[in-house]
């Protein structure tokens, strides 16, 4: 292993030859890169980026090489990550391949799934979708009905998914669908990647209070899936899913993903509608709130520090992910509560003339929020979790 | 006054109940947003309303009303917060109706309220000018020129602003910004030269406007009321307004409750129906204390206004407080409680949570209330 | 019936002659009389106030006169009221005879029972106490231990009360026994009328976070109880019990009792405690919280007035009386927290030098205020009956 | 500094856990009560305390202190905490041996530390003067007077202060009563005439005291640090005992926290552990996560200390008020969970509430460090 602080300087090195300067800074354009089949890039520099980063397997800093990954150690990704963040580098691609499916397929798949599929994503070529809730089957994940009935070589499945996000612009999903209807609802469930391709596949977008969404019905009925796409033992999918489940959490609590939103200065919001360039804000229940958020966050942003360095000392805080969904959202919903109070009326615009973009947006983001404590699992789901898992309590 | 309801009060509800269920159900408030309804309520609907004495329950019958109160107008207008009906009731007939009936000369009254009452003229107040309910804070001036006013600036959030017939403007006359003295009403046609109204879409699909005054030239005779005292009776209009938007509010929260309730019976998950779960029957089983005092202070409010005790604008800063939270907590716990469902445009839940903060923001929020109610106290 | 001003005439004329006049106005030395064998009067005004009342029944008013009842009708009792209310009239005797026994014999007991136990309670003569809990019985009340068996004429009864207030100072208990443990738990239960002068019966007391207590435990070894003293039917007792215990609540949520220490103006407290004689408070945090108290004790009386008015008119509320339980309990604490707020550390005084009387009283009484969610059924148990009862929530 | 403990502090962990542990469980503070002890803490466990280095970790090792820093002070205190020691940690190292250490000059620490490092001298800030901190609030006059000052006025809840060898008071040199500057720190014999402590017993059983100055007569020596300049390093000396005492609520906290989910699991009602109620069970998931939030801002402003880092005063303020709010809410769920049993004397859990409560209001309960940390980022 070469020297860390010589990779640190390489690492700086080729990201002054190789980040375009239009991919550093702050995402104004929103120009996030998802990948797959009918990839978008609103800008030609993204595509080099992705390219760029793809061919050193740093879209996955941490992946064995033979996979087209990194290849990295936890430090080496460490000082990847540093870097890049000091260079205001943005992330070349976002992707639920890599956040979610990728993981558990280095986990649990066998190795020709695993040449099949992680180089594409690593790569971006193929976009994933997650399907897993059903109309019936949401916090009770488990009593989920998708049928995969095997014929020959092939499942014939299906049956109909719910909330998966950005299913229409997705080359495959990966899937819980029922293997075995007659055993105990946990012990019947398999982990299955179906090509979106197929026929029989079909999506429609769900609109929110919020307005249009990335959210989609999926639609599967007598779609052939090859017996090679079922991924670890059949009818043994439920341990994927649940370990799947836990990189979803993280990654809705990370900041990065899943809450709605850029960041914003409260303050400055504060300081604009309240009338008040300095001094003391005018209005003390406001600024008693504003404090409790800046302290709220404070303390969360210490305590995702201080579990990622818990683990790395072997000091784990025990569901840790359920935590942070758990108050990561909670947080989440109650500063957009505080900004709409903070905006007042200006915050409740819809559409149209009378506000401003960023109004509009806050509004949005607003009603967007509500679905937070709900997506990747409820709090109240998340609370049972933790009550049983780290604090012991019987059933 | 008790706080129970007569045989004649339980009927206006029943009549109301039912006619607003089937006239006006919460899909009609879908379809006004969704065909971009450029009124943004049924004048056909809000004059059937008028027929049926509504609008005109409160105004005395030398005036084209019913004199009756605010019990009964209460009623009416909670079974309209059930089903988040669009009509004025809040603009013309407590805001701008009450502006009229409490400050207008018997001239105004006669000219304004008949039309009101049979719900041919829509009457609007034309009072905010930030992001939040600030009464005194009026820097719209009104400058005496020769035997009249000129008016410029510009009004927020003026409620059904853009299809109102008339307005009730509060201009500054004289005194600073922040001055309770100083503050002067005026009764303004809405197509008068100088006035331009925008309308503003509020995420509760309900009607509001930006309202601009570019030297509008008035006659003396457009005053309503006294001249710099208008905070007097500005104050009197609030808190009627304030009261009948909280018997609104109490209707929307009954309804969003109820509906959660059903869903807590209905929606199986790990083969039982969620409501079976102790950890949302005991928030289902809080929201319910918190209900049953919003209603109990909706209706004492409402009966002090038809009493006219001086402890009305405390009544009216404690309902709205309440009401304000309790449509908060509940509006949310609804959307929680429906699972994904809830946050999707198909189900109607939504629109509750909506309207919840909209009106929560309206006339001044709880922490607003809270103020004021320590204000009044002398703490 | 007489015409019902006459009788307010007729009232307020006797109030008059008979209310000696120290036993009007504020109970600045806790005059309160409890009755009973071993009665106490401070005052010797307190005996007569007492006897002249009970000789008209008006102790009980609505009791029947055949048992030393008042006999009044709905009407004449709350004029009654309002005239002792008027007159600064103090309640002539707290008694949990007229509280919580009365009403539960009135409608279960046997003719014999009402003529031997209501005119003494009615007359003070003797004093009751509540033998339900048990220390394996306690929101569970109906898995209660205390057992009765049949001996001829007699029952033995043996096991353990808790939470018996004032067991120390009564005469009388009334108890729930186990009379056939056999059956499912709820439907074993008698209901049974101890004398506390009986051989085998013993009681400590409990000292609680706040200092002493009127909480007692009750022994009961080998007890023999005259087989007339069985309420209702033999294994009928729950339901009885539990008519009791809305009495019970009502009388907790009653500001009257249960809940502890006498009015305070809290706008007083702060005026004083903040050093602001006039003007707004200098603390607008605490001036917030201060008016959300103010408002919510404004919303409670007016919701248990509603309540009164709708019993009357035959709109009941339902299950009032646990949601009075619940919000008049959980409000009182809000309101002992907020007054150890505004006095700051001179609320936190135990006893000495130092503090003023009303200062200790205050943290004594904040310190007693913990209890009141517990006792008469946890607040959890209330908000279980309101799901249950009111909202028709599954189990 | 890492948000995970090295090797050596978690030895010194174990050290401090298994001997207040073994030498001082709350039984300890409940005989103290119980038997009216007048020290109302024990002088030889301290002095054991202080063999064991725990008096002068943070204390320079030329002033006969460790030299270490707040990590491994707030590991020692956070034991404490737990079992509620009433050892003079607070009072002595955090409030009036800081006072001595950032304020006196080399004899001044010279003469003073060595004696708290081992235990043998008490020192108490005397600081409140009415019954919230508000600490530049200081009517106490300390007049000059020839080479020396005179001072004259009360103090409370000066803790430890009627068993303190050394008195730290602070006093007004100039200025008016809430100004910041024209505030002197000074450095009194607690047996100097002038000087009169009266103890005051406190719900949670730990030393307070009221301290009467009657023209007490000080020489020019007695002054620690610059005369009318000692807000700042009063600022100092809070922060650092604000923290100090964050590190006791959260071992409060947390072992109220866990007798309470070991109740959960005991107890039993309708045959079942109460812990298997939903209802009981999201909420001591909600706690656990106050909890680790805590100690998350607890640890990151113990090493701000030790880093000196410029955001130590926000930290305090964001330290103490949440757990403040977190010590509030656990001490009271942990009664009711409780149960009845919560609330009797014979239960330890109420010694729990008792101490959170005080706790909360000493040095500004999460009110004032709220409004502390807006007026520190200027808003």
């Amino acid at each position: 292993m070469p020297d860390l602080e010589t990779f640190r300087e390489e690492v700086r090195e080729w990201i002054e030859e190789n980040c375009p300067p239009s991919k550093r800074g702050p995402d104004r354009d929103r120009e996030e890169v998802w990948g797959g089949r009918n990839a978008v890039y609103k800008n030609p520099d993204s595509k080099l980026w992705l390219d760029r980063m793809a061919a050193r397997g740093w879209t996955a800093p941490t992946w064995p090489k033979e996979y087209a990954g990194g290849g990295l150690s936890a430090e080496e990704a460490k000082i990847l990550r540093q870097e890049l963040r000091r260079a205001g580098c943005r992330m070349p691609l976002v992707s639920f391949g890599l956040l979610m499916l990728g993981p558990v397929l280095l986990e649990f798949a066998s190795e020709g799934q695993k040449q099949e599929h992680l180089p594409k994503i690593v790569r971006g070529e193929i976009r994933w979708c997650q399907g897993y809730s059903e109309p019936g089957a949401g916090s009770d994940l488990a009593s989920l009905q998708m049928r995969a009935v095997l014929d020959g070589d092939e499942y014939v499945v299906s049956g109909q998914k719910i909330w998966t996000s950005y299913a229409d612009k997705s080359d495959w999903m990966f899937c819980l669908v029922r293997t075995d209807p007659d055993a105990p609802k946990r012990d019947g469930i398999s982990f299955l990647l179906i090509d979106m391709a197929s026929p029989g596949v079909s999506t429609t977008p769900i609109k929110l209070i919020s307005g249009s969404s990335p959210f989609c019905q999926a639609f599967v009925e007598n779609v052939r899936v090859p017996k090679k796409n079922l991924v670890g033992k059949v009818n043994g999918g439920w341990t994927i899913a649940k370990r799947l489940l836990q990189h979803e959490r993280l990654m809705i609590s990370d900041a990065g993903l899943g809450l709605t939103g850029p960041p914003r200065s409260l303050e400055g919001l504060a300081r604009k509608y309240l009338a008040c360039p300095e001094g003391p804000l005018p209005d003390p229940a406001l600024r008693d709130r504003l404090v409790q958020h800046m302290m709220d966050d404070e303390c969360f942003k210490l305590t995702l520090q201080r579990s990622a360095e818990a683990a790395k000392a072997g000091q784990g805080l025990g569901a840790a992910s359920s935590m942070f969904k758990l108050y990561g959202t909670e947080m989440n919903m109650r500063k957009y509560e505080l900004m709409v109070s903070l905006l007042g009326t200006q915050a409740l615009g819809w559409e149209g003339e009378g506000f401003t973009p960023d109004e509009i947006a806050i509004a949005r983001e607003w009603l967007r929020s509500k679905g937070n404590s709900l997506e990747g699992g409820t709090s109240e789901i998340q609370l049972n979790i933790i009550a049983k898992r780290v604090l012991g309590l019987p059933d | 006054m008790a706080l129970v309801l007569s045989e004649e009060q339980e009927l206006l509800q029943q009549t109301a109940q039912e006619f607003v269920k089937e006239r006006s159900p919460v899909a009609k408030l879908r379809a006004l947003r969704d065909t971009q309804d450029p009124v943004g309520f049924s004048r056909e609907l809000w004059k059937e309303m008028a027929e049926l004495g509504w609008a005109g329950i409160v105004v005395p019958e030398d005036y084209g009303g019913a004199g009756l109160g605010y019990a009964e107008l209460g009623l009416v207008i909670e079974e309209c917060g059930r089903n988040l009906v669009a009509e004025p009731f809040l603009s013309t007939v407590l805001l701008g109706g009450n502006a009229v009936l409490l400050a207008g000369n018997e001239t105004q009254c006669k000219e304004v309220l008949p039309d009101v009452c049979s719900g041919e003229r829509i009457v609007a107040l034309a009072l905010q000018e930030t992001s939040r309910h600030d009464p005194y804070r009026i820097a719209l001036r009104a400058e005496a020129r020769g035997d009249g006013y000129r008016l410029s600036g510009e009004k927020l959030f003026v409620l059904d602003g853009h299809v109102a017939d008339q307005l009730v403007v509060v201009a500054r006359t004289s005194g600073e910004i922040t001055d309770r003295d100083g503050i002067t009403l005026f009764l303004v046609n809405a197509d008068a030269k100088g006035v331009k109204a925008t309308r503003t879409l509020m995420v509760d699909s309900r009607n509001a406007a930006r309202v601009h005054f570019d030297g509008l030239e008035l006659d003396r005779s457009a005053v309503l009321g006294e001249v710099d005292r208008g905070a007097a009776v500005l104050d009197r209009v609030l808190d009627r307004a304030t009261i009948g938007l909280c018997a609104e509010m109490l209707g929307g929260i009954q309804e969003a409750f109820e509906r959660t309730l059903k869903y807590l019976k209905e929606r199986q998950q790990f083969g039982v129906p969620i409501g079976s779960f102790q950890a949302l029957k005991h928030r289902a089983g809080n929201m319910f204390c918190e209900i049953e005092l919003a209603r109990s202070i909706v209706m004492e409010a409402l009966r002090a206004l038809d009493e006219d005790r001086p402890s009305v604008s405390q009544l009216a800063c404690t309902a709205k407080a309440r009401c304000a939270d309790a449509y908060f907590l509940i509006g949310n716990e609804a959307i929680q409680m429906h699972g994904g469902i809830g946050v999707t445009d198909e189900e109607e839940i939504g629109f509750f949570l909506k309207r919840a903060r909209v009106a929560q923001m309206t006339l001044g929020d709880a922490a607003y209330q809270r103020d004021r109610f320590a204000s009044l106290r002398g703490f």
